[in-house]
């Protein structure tokens, strides 16, 4: 990696203090996932866990094109959304340790993130489950005359799904301002996706539904904050939805203790190698080993703030269980 | 109070939500044009526009997702799954979703989504147009379950279905729409939970809901001449249950029959039977019989499809059992 | 009409006497049809009946390129198809009357039709409910190493549902022997297809899977039967299913007794004037009146029987609704 | 006769299967190189090919379409929905085509397909991981519905499912898997529809499914030391159910609690003790009693999970509230 010179060659068109800060967002979403794995390894937490290693890019690339008011609806996979779409590291993490100061109050986790004051609707731990709330959401904003749109994030392996076109379909036919973001990731599980879809091409989805579809390098963020803008700014000039494919890489297991034995050999480490997002944009930005340490030791205090929020958060009372199941 | 239809009383409540309040708004199969595929929103159209009856394609679940997110963004969407046997495509929507996100959320969201929808046997439909699956709904904590079986009560708890802030599927009965009685003008809200005693007894309670409410009823009166006093109560909400107005009808008349169209294995006269025998044991002087649709799918021949759902004397007999016992 | 010559400006690919078989197969579902709606106003069937005037060249032109050890899936409009694979008229008005003889032994009614011994596994009363049966036949004589074929007929309505999606995808991503012949006669109940549908032209709805299509004028049964002889031919040589879009009209209600007030003012007539398959064949190979008239009352005569036939049923005894729950 | 887990009794039992049979094979996401997201066939891939360990996409409802296509061809397939909380997509597929071409058909066709599922809390997976759904099975005509407690119970009735003319849901439990049992190496088939009486007692008997056989057991233990004697009956197939069986021991015991993890109500206990008290009136000495999970949806947070979910001292409470009476 360059050291201390801020390399140019290849032109960014965005500006460096707008990348720098994709930078820290990203970097922070990144050690905030091992963080996630690391106490998961350690016993701290339950459940199932999916981190998103490798996929950074798009979630920070997209969200920061969205209004604060703006919607999403996330996935298994979910905690970069969360924090990309404004979610403050110790909710989330409060959340993943199950306390009442989490994102959901405990009663959700990983699967389960809510934060509806940054607009966050809600992980959805079942497949193609969000979807069609996201046609609702864009709906509502088109027919209260809002400026908003809603954005549906979702992998590869949930365009195998009936929701996946019956909502496209119907967000098309109805022309509602929602985004549906495919983070085609190449993998369903354990499934790569030439076992799972009979096409490679993931625009030709959208072809069902003559929907607008963007494609993109998932891996570079500034491509991919370009191509969200033009996405997000037709959905909300009143165009229509847009399918925004995202071409990345999840450089690590599904879920939190996978042990990936059905990835070909090599493959994670030559992923690692060629397709983190984050070293490419800190050699894009040229970025020294003095600015990245001091970056580092940043998101480090953030990220272990979070944890010691979270470990002296509240436990919930048993008894709470009982509550909010209705309004 | 004119006379109106149980049909008419579904459709004047939706327009008098609609005309009331923008948030409300309807989507569904063949709603518009057409007026919906029992005529139940005949005349919406014309009066609300095509933003507000949203005639959708066949998408079950994409159109009950739909209604789930327009929900927790504050609007109050009725949708309609044309028959409750498509509700099997939306059960994921309904239950993972429209159900859960509350709690699941920790009390952020709320769905107030009302889905309705409409079924059962009597007319040949074949097995795949007759189902009748409340009992299902009534398993899934979040959701509220009515099933009103007047015209009066169809007007009040679809009223309070759409003002609830929780998912209320709201179910119809198809033989049930031309029904006539009379219907307050001004629209009276009925409170989701409460029971209605249709009818006075003291030897045995009937607790019927949808079509079988009416078959209890002329059981009642046909009873009355054998000398049998028989109380007819309507749950009307499922989930809620009101219990006590259930408990308390049978500890006065210590029997009880329980009715529906569903087949009785697991169907909703189960956890009737089971409560009842909890809560009013020391009360109860005979079993509790359970009456409804031998356990098959619905055959489309008239003559097997009556032989297999429930009339009067399947409830006679299993109140006359009831009476003979002690 | 022209009377007595046989036209051949427009040249026919079939032989006449192919052609000639087929005006009489669509002739007898037409005249079947008619008689099942004139039944129903004089109050002799119930349930819920919907007809296929106007679709019989697809039916037809499809089912006679298939063996009879080929199999079929249908749909609430189900007649057409069932006669074209070979049930006999007898036993489909004998099930309509809710007869022992019927097709389905009285069980099953106009929306559930079955004849095993011809392939028909059944009419479904549930829009896009017989599509993945199909993958799975297709999946099953693709593992036996058997050289037959999976059709499934369904409306333009039905590529709305998410079981569509599922089930071509899945029918394409392991190459199983199926096609799926998507009747788009435009409407679905009350609704027009720009009112259910974001496309016009279906063809793209097979781009998401990469399917190989073909598009097809369902009103010329000469062209509907050489596309299904290329589909056919397609899915049975093991290059994986076919998506067969023939566009035609129902030229009556939805259901028998639908008021249509949906329709434009106009429309059924004019459809009836310029799209009608069955005017169209005969034209085109100049059938004379006495032709026509022998033919019409070799037909009668059939359709006649069959509700003599029906009629003269065995009805039901009511506990055999006991029999047939469980193999 | 070798310990076998509950996870390899399930794999060998469809191993066994698949060798002597061509017919037999399986449809599932992720059950080929990952040997499914439980383990359950792992190793299946290598011995029997991609042919017939399918990885499919995830399309709840062609799969179970699809398993219903083959098996009307004559195939035995075996379809894994991964949590039987997607069985909510697979419903109309297995509701409205498996259990009803049967009939629809007048006896034409019949459609040997196994659904396998798995799922159930104590392990935080939060309210779309944890469904119990056995109850809305049981209310199909048409469907056999097995839920196996123990390693030999799995492999006997694994096999006479695949075996069965019939569409059979066959449930398993996510914490079962590891539990340990002798199991014959020889498969020997378990015939449907026939409880099992885990343990003879003479005061209550504990009607208890899955999970919940094993805390009855425990409670059964806890129970003889103070004096009660407890007989453990588990269904095993719950539809067809053994009536049979649990009448005779309630006639014995004059007592019944039922347990199981999803809520009670509408849960399979409604079925149970409504049952119970119609066919065993006369010989109840006490109510019946239902133990089942709060009326909430699964929490995450472990401590409200263990506490929605019902252990063993809400069985003994039970037990002891029905032995107190008289
Ligand atoms: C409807 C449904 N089926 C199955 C699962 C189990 N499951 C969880 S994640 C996953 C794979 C999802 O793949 P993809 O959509 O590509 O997302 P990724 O995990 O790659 O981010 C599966 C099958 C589920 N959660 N929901
Ligand atoms: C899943 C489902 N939803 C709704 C219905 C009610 N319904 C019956 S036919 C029909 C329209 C079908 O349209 P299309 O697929 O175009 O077939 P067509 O009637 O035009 O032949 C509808 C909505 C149904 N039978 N199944
Ligand atoms: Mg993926
Ligand atoms: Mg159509």
């Amino acid at each position: 990696m360059s050291r201390g010179v801020t390399k140019l060659e290849q032109p960014t068109r965005l500006s460096r203090e707008t990348l720098v800060s994709f930078l820290e967002e990203m970097l922070l979403i990144r050690r905030f996932e091992e963080k996630v794995e690391e106490r998961f390894r350690a016993g701290d937490l339950s459940g199932f866990l999916h981190v998103a290693l490798g996929q950074e890019a798009v979630a920070v690339g997209v969200c920061r094109t969205l209004e604060s008011d703006d919607v999403i609806a996330s996935t298994h996979r979910a905690h970069h959304h969360c924090l990309a779409k404004g979610m403050t590291p110790n909710a989330l993490m409060a959340e993943l340790y199950g306390k009442l100061e989490g994102c959901s109050r405990g009663y959700g986790g990983s699967m389960h993130l809510y934060d509806l004051a940054t607009g966050n609707l809600g992980a959805n731990a079942v497949v193609g489950g969000g979807l069609p709330g996201i046609v609702g959401a864009a709906l509502s904003f088109q027919l209260r005359g809002e400026p908003r749109i809603a954005v549906a994030f979702f992998g590869d392996g949930a365009t195998n799904t009936g929701a996946f076109h019956e909502s496209l379909n119907l967000a098309q036919l109805w022309s509602v301002p929602a985004v549906f973001v495919c983070e085609n990731n190449h993998y369903a599980e354990s499934t790569p996706s030439h076992q799972h879809m009979p096409i490679t091409d993931l625009s030709r989805r959208a072809e069902a539904f003559g929907m607008h579809c963007v494609v993109v390098d998932g891996q570079d963020i500034e491509a991919v904050y370009l191509a969200a803008t033009e996405a997000t700014a037709h959905a909300r000039a009143g165009n229509g939805p847009v399918f925004l494919v995202a071409n990345t890489y999840r450089l690590t297991g599904h879920y939190v203790g996978d042990p990936q034995v059905y990835r070909p050999k090599g493959e994670l480490r030559e992923l690692r190698e060629t397709q983190d997002p984050i070293p490419r944009l800190r050699e894009l930005l040229g970025v020294d080993e003095e600015s990245w340490s001091a970056l580092e030791a940043d998101v480090k205090a953030t990220v272990e703030a979070s944890v010691e929020f979270a470990k002296s958060g509240t436990d919930p009372r048993p008894e709470d269980a009982l509550l909010n199941v209705y309004a | 109070m004119p006379e109106t239809t149980y049909r008419e009383a579904v459709r004047d409540c939706l327009a008098a939500a609609m005309r009331q309040d923008p948030d409300v708004f309807l989507m569904g199969e063949d709603i518009a044009e057409m007026g919906g595929s029992m005529g139940v929103t005949h005349g919406l159209l014309e009066e609300f526009g095509k933003e507000r009856v949203r005639n959708t394609p066949i998408s079950e679940a994409a159109i009950a997702g739909a209604g789930v997110g327009a929900a927790i963004q504050g609007m109050r969407p009725v949708v309609e799954i044309m028959y409750q046997d498509f509700i099997t495509l939306s059960m994921e929507q309904i239950v993972l979703q429209a159900a859960k996100h509350r709690y699941m959320s920790g009390g952020q969201v709320s769905v107030p989504l009302t889905v309705r929808t409409q079924g059962g046997a009597g007319w040949s439909p074949g097995a795949q147009h007759a189902e009748q699956l409340e009992a299902w709904l009534c398993h899934v904590p979040g959701l509220k379950v009515v099933y009103p079986s007047t015209p009066e009560d169809a007007s009040g708890l679809l009223w309070s279905s759409i003002y609830d802030d929780n998912t209320v599927v709201f179910f119809e009965h198809r033989t049930l729409y031309p029904i006539k009685a009379n219907v307050p003008e001004a629209l009276s809200p009925i409170e989701l939970g409460k029971a209605r005693v249709h009818r006075e007894g003291s030897d045995v309670t009937i607790v019927a809901i949808g079509r079988l409410v009416h078959v209890a009823l002329q059981v009642a009166e046909q009873a009355t001449e054998e000398g049998i006093s028989v109380e007819v109560l309507d749950p009307r909400t499922l989930l809620p249950l009101d219990e006590d107005a259930i408990i308390n009808s049978v500890m006065k008349t210590n029997r009880c029959v329980v009715t529906h169209e569903a087949v009785t294995r697991m169907g909703f006269g189960a956890e009737i039977a089971a409560l009842v025998q909890e809560k009013a044991f020391d009360y109860l002087d005979a079993p509790i019989e359970r009456v409804g649709s031998k356990f098959t799918p619905i055959p489309f021949a008239p003559v097997m499809e009556q032989y297999v759902i429930p009339h009067e004397e399947d409830v006679m007999a299993a109140v006359k059992r009831t009476v003979a016992r002690i």
